[in-house]
């Protein structure tokens, strides 16, 4: 391991964590530095976000020792390990704040649940949620119920939360999952001067790309071990080898405009009002990307190809038929499918449900299909769900685990196995990626380009580095509408070039 | 990619704690009955075994409502006041209209299913919360089944309101509902319980309808985004729970034999209490219409004993209580799932 | 430990008999049970005791209950004839003897004991026409659905319906859990409404309870009279204090009801015949009555009030006095 | 990094139907004042109102706790019946244990917050579900409170079960709790629910502590990692709920001189009414003081008004329920929001 120059600032060793037979962390040992960011790599299910759990005081370690600025520390609850200075983002963004409380009161939250001042009032929450919001330039309605922000905008709440808090180790699980390249960038901007004041900054990403830019130094977790630590200038491909067990081939698609059947078009489509009308496309068998920066309609768009809101003008058809949907029922008996952008809003049930676990999740749109007089047969959903746990190599225990069990991008490839259980015309996914590691993503990408029979897929995702790597095409959306949305145009480089005002980042090796 | 598959070394004492927490209802119930045939030989004639479940066919039924609501994340306040509007509009509809039995049956049950509409609709519709809605109702029917007979109780030959008296009478083949045994051993009440019972669990455990109640009631957005038309379930639950709630107040109708103001009085509190037990049944955390009937069994077994056993009625309560807490802490704190 | 000279099963003792009541609490019950103690234990009785809270299934339940249990004999303590009336058989078929109070079940086989609520309400009404004359402004405290509340209230109805001078301004009253509180809500907003309310007729103590609670919040002490139904300690104390507007109750004593069940059921079970009707008197207590007398409880006032101690009602040689 | 920020240009007939929504509730009150006014001119004058405030003093006090617990989440059941046996404490330590109005007042008060210790503690500890748990205390109480007096109610001169006579009687000092007036005018108990009130108010609208109330309610993992000790608030929620219902009910014991038997049940009823009704006030669509306490004011206007216009009893159940549902179409129907 690299010898840190600076003082170590966060040290764990030998820690051990077991979940039942689920053996999650095996002896981790790990140091960060005042002054250094150490990105944390790991396959889904690893260890890591446990790992930061036990860091953070809510969860308790089986075995092992911890010792924060030289003091060996054990924490109780995740108030004591803030108390000593350690600030966390968790990657699940349904635990980021507390619904029925405005966004300033969330952004505020820290101080409230902790040692803030006694009185407050409306006005004095605000002042500070905006001195809050302001370290990393977010502009939110204050006064908003938490509860209908977007999952990006909670995860940049959450974020700026835990910069508030002035800690000496700040820990970041999966920050940027859902923040586009633009947001992305001002955040390792701002990791960059906190780094330079001191602070030991431990970061996890399945984005390479994320990790190129700031890391200091990168250690992987495998099979609840440390198995290897690169220092600067990280070897990303030997990285990536040690912790999915193999190299990564890179992945090209494009190049010949499709010209394939139209499954699905829009014609003159204003998204919303005001916003500049476009058309599009979708042929039989190709894979669309769509990419753009926080806000600017992706989801939107996807939402109407769905049939969950409709446009503010303009058609769309379906299989050259007019297009109109009464409901997300309607939509998927069609074969139009959607994964939409939070997992855990749009498709996980708490762990008591029948019909929590992974064949329960994967069954429920298709329940109508499968059981058509009614009455479940439990063996045919394990069946399919246990095809996709060997196929997308889910970590589970089996079919009837329940998806609070499972780490945070194996719940996303159950979720994405869910639509992957029946043919359909149109596949919508936003955001699908978020969370999974490099290695499972091509394993879904494989399957949804090999699935691509009679369907066209459509992804938005603010990662262009995930857009270059599974899209036959990319498109790129600014305030609500398409930019080169032809799909005639020239190369895939020079649709991104050409368009947003963020510049992409390159793919890492 | 591995999966790691369980390491089979699971520890052999959590098996312990877990199949006792699956089954210490169960195993209450036994040493209840147990202990009370003890003490008192009479208890455990098949007599008295069917009368306890014919004391608990009316609070067993309205608890399935309640816990099938509760499933679709909602929650019945007015099965009571149903239950007692149901006794009064089935009264009313013999002694005042002078109608006979299955008109009398079809038609409060029909009333049953346009209140659980009704609350279905200011729910899903209007938006109102479920707790609120179902408690506006319950006060509505608390005053409106009063209404038609000024408060009066329903009699045969009562004086209406307009200073007539009232012509029709109980039809007597409307009283078997309550009132008669199959093969002269099994209390009626206690038979359409148990079709209740199984057709409801049969729904919610073993169709994909009951699959989509519960998934409603985990996240009601997730459900819809995979296709179930929530707002027709969530309406479906109440009408099934308003249904429940008539069909329950004819059983007492048919049993007492008028429509009594008074009737019902305790019963939401029962039902309620009756699938919240439920929760604890086989360890499922949630509502389900084993634990809710169980439950209710559990409850009407402690009540028939402490009686037989001459203990006074603030006894009853205290330790309905205590069993009660008894067995939760046991349920529940026995190994609990872990942070 | 059987009674000498009893007739069987008395002489051998260890007759167990059921007593289920309609009611779920009160006072009023709880001098009935004590009643029903005390004569069962002087017979050698042992009573198993039960309560149907109001519930009139609740109560078939218990009945039958009873049957399973195998006692000698049941009482019936209120209820309503049409639920009830089809269990009460069925005892008779299994051989068990039914004596029921104050609810009618039209069966020769049973002897109902009575307390007469009509008595009870006129004895007390004809005070209030004594005291007030015949025309004066009245209210009524009421329920409907509770059998005796109902039969008392027919007798306002009938003697306002008799004397024209009487304005029957206002009915009200709720029961829950709260009744003496909740009713002095109410009185007051009546009291308000109607300032020339000169008297008030309270079917049941608690309710007269809370329209004294009432009337002596608002200060009109001299002005609102009370006639009420029922007695207990409390009850005298309350009339008893300077300045109560509770002038006069008509009560039975609970306990002496008790016993004379007990003693009816007694004789059922040993064959012989109560007779149909046991009928216990009402007494009317007055305000001046206790004041009179320095009478501050209960038991005080059957001290005084021979008439209120005790009852001849279904006596026998056979049967022990009470201790 | 740039969001953007709420439509600027929110249509004005949004804007009146927020407003018509918010202060529906009052309105409707006012209407409610003006109505009763004109019909019977004596309503409006001051000593009425105050009986009206009076009156509902014990279930706004009540209602306070049960809204506390529900923004944290959870759901206090109990609170009627700890109410009753605050009543039956109070008379048995001053009648039978012959304490003075102090020591009972505040062994009462002692024994509340014990309650809701329990209550709490099976909850937090145990893992029971709130409702579940304050289902049995429910139970427990409602028999407990009879044992020591074998059922009967207590009052001065009483036969206790040893067949001794009790010593003891209300002390004149405690009866002021419940009939004393502040300047001769405003009762007390309407004093104390104001200042329950505004404490409250004050509690959870302007310090930390309620934003993590509602932020347990929320979402209590969310609070938890935020660093709020989640456990220790919902123990405090269900203290306060358990310490404010047994000041309702010593405010119930000194108005009523007695310890009066009863389970509590429909004061239950009420305060949790009380404290849905308040999710409409301000169209806050959460539990909160203020509504609460209007809720509870709401009703009783209602019932009062009613009375003085001579309504037979079950009207006043009746109109209870419609006003309910008119006031809550009000309030949720007009232009809910969008998901
Ligand atoms: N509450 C739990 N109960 C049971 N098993 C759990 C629980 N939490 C995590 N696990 C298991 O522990 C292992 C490690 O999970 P963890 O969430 O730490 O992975 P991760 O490295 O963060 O993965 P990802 O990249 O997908 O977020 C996984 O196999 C997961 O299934
Ligand atoms: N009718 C409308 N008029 C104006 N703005 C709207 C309208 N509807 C939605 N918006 C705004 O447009 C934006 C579009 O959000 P959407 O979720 O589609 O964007 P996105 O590109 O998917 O962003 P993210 O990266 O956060 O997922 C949101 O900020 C939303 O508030
Ligand atoms: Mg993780
Ligand atoms: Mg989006």
């Amino acid at each position: 391991m690299s010898a840190p120059q600076a003082s170590i600032a966060l040290s764990v060793t030998g820690i051990e964590k077991s979940f039942g037979p689920t053996r999650a962390l095996a002896g981790a040992d790990l140091t960060v530095a005042a002054g250094e960011i150490v990105a944390l790599m790991g396959a889904n299910g690893a260890g890591k976000s446990t790992l930061v759990k036990i860091i953070s005081g809510s969860y308790w370690p089986d075995a092992g020792t911890m010792t924060l600025g030289g003091k060996a520390v054990s924490f109780a609850s995740p108030r004591e390990a803030k108390a000593a200075g350690i600030a966390t983002v968790h990657q699940a963004t349904d635990q980021a704040g507390a619904a029925g409380l405005t966004v300033a009161e969330n952004l505020t939250l820290d101080e409230l649940c902790g040692t803030g001042p006694l009185f407050v009032s409306g006005r004095s929450i605000r002042r500070r949620a905006r001195a809050i919001a302001g370290l990393i330039d977010l502009d939110l309605p204050m006064d908003r119920d938490f509860l209908d922000l977007r999952p990006a905008e909670r995860q940049l709440v959450a974020i700026a939360r835990a910069v508030a808090a002035k800690a000496s180790v700040l820990i970041l699980d999966e920050p940027t999952s859902s923040l586009s390249t633009a947001e992305a960038e001002r955040l390792f901007a701002l990791l960059k001067r906190l780094r330079a004041q001191g602070m030991a900054i431990l970061y996890i990403s399945h984005r390479l790309g994320d990790l190129a830019a700031i890391a200091d130094r990168a250690v992987v977790l495998r099979g609840g071990r440390i198995v290897g630590a690169f220092p600067r200038p990280i070897d990303f491909p030997a990285a990536v080898a040690a912790m999915i067990g193999r190299p990564l081939e890179a992945a090209a698609h494009g190049g010949e405009p499709s010209t394939a059947p139209i499954i699905a078009a829009l014609r003159n489509v204003q998204l919303i009002p005001g916003a500049v009308r476009f058309d599009l496309d979708l042929r039989s068998g190709e894979v669309v990307a769509i990419t753009g920066t926080l806000g600017s309609g992706k989801s939107r768009l996807l939402r109407v190809l769905f049939g969950l809101d409709t446009p503010h003008a303009g058609t769309v058809t379906l299989d050259g038929k007019p297009w109109h949907s009464d409901g997300p029922g309607r939509s998927i008996a069609k074969g139009v499918f959607m994964v939409a952008e939070d997992r855990w809003q749009s498709s996980l049930l708490p762990p008591e449900t029948p019909g929590a676990s992974i064949a329960g999740t994967i069954a429920l749109p298709h329940l109508p299909r499968w059981f058509p007089a009614g009455i479940i047969d439990a063996t045919r959903e394990r069946l399919v769900a246990t095809d996709a746990i060997r196929r997308l190599g889910i970590k589970a225990r089996n079919a009837d685990a329940t998806l609070d069990q499972l780490s945070g991008g194996n719940q996303q490839k159950v979720v994405l196995a869910r639509w992957q259980a029946e043919p359909c015309r149109l596949l919508l996914l936003d955001e699908p990626f978020q969370g999974v590691d490099v290695g499972a993503r091509e394993d879904l990408i494989a399957a949804i380009r090999g699935s691509q029979g009679g369907s066209a897929t459509v992804i938005a995702t603010s990662d262009t580095e995930e857009a270059l790597e599974v899209a036959d095409r990319i498109l790129v959306m600014r305030d609500h509408t398409l930019i080169s949305a032809d799909g005639s145009e020239g190369s895939l480089a020079a649709a991104i070039g050409g368009a947003a005002s963020a510049s992409p980042r390159k793919l890492e090796p | 990619m591995t999966t790691d598959t369980s390491q089979k070394s699971a520890p052999r004492a959590s098996n312990i704690a877990e199949t006792a927490r699956r089954y210490a209802l169960f195993v209450l119930l036994g040493l209840m009955l147990l202990g009370f045939w003890w003490a008192q030989p009479a208890f455990i004639n098949s007599a008295n075994l069917f009368s306890i479940l014919q004391a608990v066919s009316v609070v067993a039924i309205l608890g399935v409502g309640v816990s099938i609501t509760m499933s679709a994340g909602g929650f019945d306040l007015s099965v009571g006041s149903v239950a007692a509007s149901a006794v009064m509009a089935a009264s009313y509809a013999m002694v005042v209209l002078q109608l006979d039995a299955v008109s009398t049956f079809i038609l409060v049950l029909a009333i049953g299913a346009l209140i659980g509409l009704a609350n279905g609709l200011l729910i899903v519709k209007v938006g109102v919360p479920d707790l609120l809605a179902t408690l506006s109702t319950m006060f509505l029917l608390a005053g409106l089944q009063l209404i038609p007979t000024g408060g009066r109780s329903i009699t045969a030959g009562m004086v209406l309101p307009d200073g007539s008296t009232a012509k029709g009478a109980y039809d007597p083949a409307f009283l078997l509902l309550g009132r008669s045994r199959l093969f002269d051993i099994v209390p009626l009440p206690v038979v359409i319980m148990a079709v209740v019972a199984v057709i409801a669990w049969f729904l919610m455990e073993r169709t994909r309808f009951g699959r989509v109640f519960y998934a409603i009631g985990g996240n009601e957005t997730a459900a819809h985004l995979a296709g179930a038309p929530t707002k027709a379930y969530r309406l479906a639950a109440y009408i099934i729970s308003g249904t429940l709630a008539s069909l329950g107040g004819l059983i007492i109708a048919s049993r007492v034999g008028r429509g009594d103001v008074s009737a019902g009085n305790s019963l939401l509190l029962d039902a309620v209490a009756a699938s919240l037990i439920g929760f604890a049944v086989l360890d499922k955390r949630r509502p389900h219409v084993l634990g809710t009937v169980l439950g209710a069994i559990f409850v009407g077994v402690l009540l028939n004993g402490l009686t037989m056993l001459n203990a006074p009625y603030y006894t009853q309560d205290f330790v309905k209580g205590a069993v009660l807490v008894g067995a939760l802490a046991l349920t529940f704190g026995l190994g609990k799932r872990k942070r | 430990e059987g009674i000498a000279g009893a007739p069987a099963p008395f002489d051998k003792g260890g007759v167990k008999i059921a007593v289920v009541s309609f009611l779920g609490s009160g006072d009023w019950l709880q001098a009935f049970e004590a009643g029903v103690k005390r004569q069962a234990e002087a017979l050698g009785i042992e009573a198993n005791i039960s309560q149907a809270r109001n519930d009139i299934n609740q109560e078939r339940e218990l009945i039958q209950q009873a049957i399973n249990l195998g006692v000698k004999g049941i009482i019936i303590n209120n209820g309503q004839p049409e639920a009830l009336k089809d269990v009460a058989q069925a005892a008779l078929d299994a051989g068990i003897p039914v004596i029921a109070y104050d609810v009618n079940l039209d069966n020769p086989k049973i002897p109902q004991v009575e307390q007469s609520d009509a008595d009870m309400a006129r004895l007390v009404l004809e005070q209030a026409l004594k005291d007030e004359g015949t025309s004066f402004e009245g209210g009524v405290v009421y329920v409907a659905g509770f059998a005796p509340l109902d039969r008392r209230y027919a007798v306002w109805k009938d003697i306002v319906a008799k004397n024209p001078g009487i304005k029957d301004v206002a009915t009200w009253g709720v029961v829950n859990d709260t009744v003496a509180a909740s009713v002095a809500d109410q009185t007051k907003a009546v009291l308000r409404a109607n300032p020339n309310l000169s008297v008030v007729f309270t079917p049941w103590d608690e309710f007269a309870r809370g329209v004294k609670l009432a009337v002596d919040e608002l200060g009109l002490g001299d002005k609102v009279k009370i006639y009420g139904v029922d007695i207990s300690t409390s009850d005298i104390q309350a009339i008893i204090e300077p300045g109560s507007p509770w002038v006069a109750t008509a009560a039975t004593n609970p306990s002496v009801v008790g016993e004379a069940s007990v003693r009816g059921l007694a004789q059922l079970i040993a064959g012989q015949d109560p007779g149909h009707s046991i009928l216990i008197q009402p007494t009317l207590v007055t305000k001046n009555d206790l004041v009179d007398n320095n009478i501050k409880t209960i038991e005080e006032l059957q001290a005084k009030f021979p008439a209120f101690k005790d009852s001849d009602a279904a006596k026998a040689p056979w049967i022990p006095e009470p201790k």
